[in-house]
């Protein structure tokens, strides 16, 4: 079980972060997004291979109106 | 077409630069509290602006992606704040992420300490700035009036300082001139008014007691009618500025005649 | 060539005006303190003003005749006033031979009280006024920001009232905004701010309290650059109007957020 | 006891005097408001005023005498007053038949030009002022802060000029300082602000920028604590004179250290 | 004898009190600036004040031991500050040293950040703060009008706070009273104001917002006639408290009467 | 028929103003009030003698709360 | 002798006003001026006729730089 | 050599402050008075028999008018 978001979601053994985007129905293609990973940035290079321990939190933000 | 370039043209100020970047609009604006896109869209226009704040949020399913598109069809820059964070920690990861998002290492700084009045909380914004200056990034935070602060934020590398007015939406427009000029008087970066203003004149004054530049958002986007009030803001600005450079009149305490007081022909009785 | 038409047209405000006359301007220029011909012609064109007063004085040998010459070239309409009168019956004989000398029946009347205050004389100015009205001139008295002398003198027919901000030529800007927004909500005649102006900002906040105009003199002609400063008095004007029309967000006493409270991302320990 | 009698000792004032008649007490007292007549007379105490307004109505049935038995057995003056008159004509009856009533030629005239500002009729107020002085009366006009027609109500010889801080009953305080300066500098008689004071520190101002004194109605009897608030302002005006008279300190832009620069002890690292 | 107690027993509000402690005298005084060891006693006796501050600086040969004298006589307590201290650690030292020679845990904490405009630094503030606290010190920190920091103060164990209302010996009074009230409504420890007093009013309206006590220091010692200043403020300071608590009535737009609008004769032509 | 205070009264032919006073229950004597008939005061002196006409305008005013 | 702005002038015995104007260079064609007589305005009309009695007092004005 | 107020001083080896002071004609009983060496407060018991290296920074200070 992992957190995507603030919610805790089911996944399969250590999912990277694409299948966690793409389960989101996110393309990971999609420009002005970003994630973060037990509050450490993890740029949009490793996302196909980095894995997802159990217990993880991923945050995924955009820009949103704002300032 | 605007009169802007050719009043700008008039002044005699050089244009605003920022971090080696050039500015020929001086009013920034805020993306936060338009209800319609299309809104935003035509206040971008009427504003002239060149720099819009956007703020950084969890993604969600019903996500439409349109505000970047507007922000970049328009041809203008998108500066990314950190509002809604507490602690310099999280303003630095908000900054991080916002760069990775949007490709870009400038980056408006917010640290609050307070929710009901939205100012900064001094010692976590002068870490938060500090961290992010050693990163690389271009850092414009929005700080109080204090002058002192003001100054320790360039010491650490501040590409310029953000002002408040009065407190953010409150439309209180400046509520300490005499803080504002010392800042201005001691500053070596662009000093940008942000927030506190409520109208036209607010931006007029901010800009003629010398601030370089100012910024927008619920000032123009919770205006009854947003493209006007972007209008009147951007003219504000610009007579703010030519009136700067114009050299006022002192302040008299008594009256001086516009009149000749000789000449005036005499009626006998 | 401005925007001033295009951004008039945006506003809801119709036109000024005045005794029946339609201006798009809502800037009147006064004509004393430009020390040379060239600069006051150069400051009506860039204030685009469409009415500007003068005075009327004993003639002399050395009368170069170019003032009018200059305004009239310029295609703007001139406004004579009463100028150093101190009885209304000065300011009556000075009405009748600048109606004579011009052939306009207008006149911005000025009954003074007090040297040092160049203040207006209450009773003086309402009884000429009244004559005046009587004789078919189109009156503007210039008035103190007492809102019931400005409704005796709408009473007794003048075609606006020309409240001050605060003494002639002082830049105190607009002393007491409370009384000048009495006078706004209570007038049935256009409300032209008169005296006080100091730099643009002050001129901006006086349409927004609702003036329908703003006349200046010593802080256009006597700013450093004064052609600058019309222009800069020119956009404030506009933006003043703008932002009145576009419906500013009212006052807080605490703040409104301008980026949205939810959704921020939680970064875990 | 009270230390005003010798704390007022200590001011280099002289004691406040109109028409020739010396005051202690800096403070007049209005009547209008109280709900309890008991409040009154603690409050004509507190106050240690020396002269209280009253007005003038059509006597009923049901009209218990208790009011002027209260204020002369507080040993206080009356000082009967004109309000609700809107012309010169009903003002001058109502004092003529508040001496045949009172015993008094002292009036409080207060000619009105509007009932929701309740501001004077400038024109009015002179004609009726005029007559009074004419018929013997000691004339104390209520009037705007317009400088010009203080000075005009002296030169008709009223016995001081009762100017405004703001509308009567609003709370407002001292609207224009610089007008209420520029009548305490040109004034040949007693200069008392009436009407608009909110709180004790309207007061203080007030005797700060040069009134000799000070009237106050509802500011005290709508207080929430008349009695209190007697107390508070009777303090302020007091407070006022000394600090007047003791000469305050300039208004600087910068600072001022009130520590020694030298002498630092030094700590190595 | 004075009033103050009695008229102190008149307020609603409990005495004052600081870490425990309860004063009668809600004015502190600064002993800098007097420039005659027998005018600061005057002042001291004036002022009623219970607690006075010092600075700490070298010993001379030429030092006359008098001050400490003075104080002690009039049986006042000391109030060690620690002007002229640019960091944390210079101000903490001082402090030490304040408590070893004058045998006080009080301090009032000051740390510079810059000469001209003597403001705090607010991240060296907290420092020395949380320092001073830890290390059992009672401490009355000198800080700007930033509600967020004066919050952060309190959090880290200060005793009360000490927001300025303008630059220390500028005179220019409450700059911001939003600011001050705001501060107010979040504390839970006595807000006292400290620096930008110029005259009575100010003191009078600093305590109608809702501080506690008011520190003077050049409003008094540099005052023309100190020892009448220090008695101004003193009844400035009971007149704020009294009216406070008394209940001030709201601020109107327009007028309230205080005379009955019913019952007026009629007058027939 | 006269007006007092605003209120039409019928009287007897020409009362004095004293009769007046003592119609509406006013001690003549009673300190503090004043009158004035059609616009003029009518001192008080003249309150036993001074007759009113038909359609006099009678004023009785006493001070209250005011100012 | 007439008084012209304020100064004395002589001149022969009843000038009109044309001939006053003419005396001091003005050419009474000029447009912008107007004159009073003894405090009254005279038209431009009756300048050639109108003439001036001994002592009269006459003001010429014109529009200057003002307001 | 030592530094006492900023000054530099010579003494004898290894002063105590207690010697300083009197050196100085401060008499160590004065009250009101604290003693810093080397950026670190000297209690007052110690002044007998705390000497000072060769170097020491020594900040004699009381209070004074200010605040």
């Amino acid at each position: 079980m992992i957190y995507v978001n603030g919610e805790p979601v089911d996944t399969r053994a250590q999912p990277t972060i694409r299948d966690v985007l793409v389960e989101r129905g996110i393309d990971p293609a999609t420009a002005g997004i970003a994630v973060a990973v037990d509050a450490e940035v993890a740029r949009r290079g490793v996302w196909p291979t980095r894995t997802l321990e159990d217990g993880a939190r991923v945050e995924i933000v955009r820009a949103v109106q704002g300032g | 077409m605007s009169t802007q370039p050719q009043d700008n043209g008039r002044t005699a100020s050089p244009p605003l630069q920022i971090a080696g970047r050039t500015f020929s609009s001086r009013l920034l604006l805020g993306t936060g509290g338009f209800t319609r896109m299309q809104t935003l869209d035509a206040a971008i226009e009427a504003s002239e602006t060149e720099l819009v704040t956007v703020a950084m949020r969890r993604i969600d399913a019903s996500a439409e992606g349109s505000l970047l598109d507007v922000i970049r069809n328009r041809g203008v820059d998108v500066l990314p704040n950190t509002a809604g964070c507490f602690t310099a920690r999280d303003a630095v990861l908000t900054a991080q992420l916002a760069r990775e998002a949007l490709g870009t290492d400038w980056v408006k700084l917010e640290v609050i300490g307070d929710e009901r009045t939205l100012l900064p909380d001094a010692p976590e914004l002068l870490v938060a700035a500090e961290q992010l200056v050693d990163e690389g990034f271009v850092v414009l935070p929005y700080t109080s009036d204090d002058p002192v602060l003001a100054r320790r934020l360039e010491d650490v590398g501040c590409a310029a300082v953000m002002p408040l007015g009065s407190p953010i939406g409150s439309g209180q427009g400046i509520a300490n001139p005499a803080n504002l000029t010392l800042i201005v008087e001691a500053a070596g970066v662009p000093v940008i008014l942000d927030a506190g203003v409520g109208t036209a004149s607010d931006a007029a004054l901010a800009i003629e007691l010398g601030c370089d530049a100012v910024l927008c958002a619920s000032a123009i986007s919770r205006a009854t009618d947003p493209v006007a009030m972007a209008h009147a803001i951007r003219h504000a600005v610009l007579a703010g500025l030519l009136a700067r450079d114009a050299g006022r009149i002192p302040r008299r305490t008594h009256a001086r005649a516009s009149s000749p007081l000789v000449g005036m022909p005499e009626f006998a009785e």
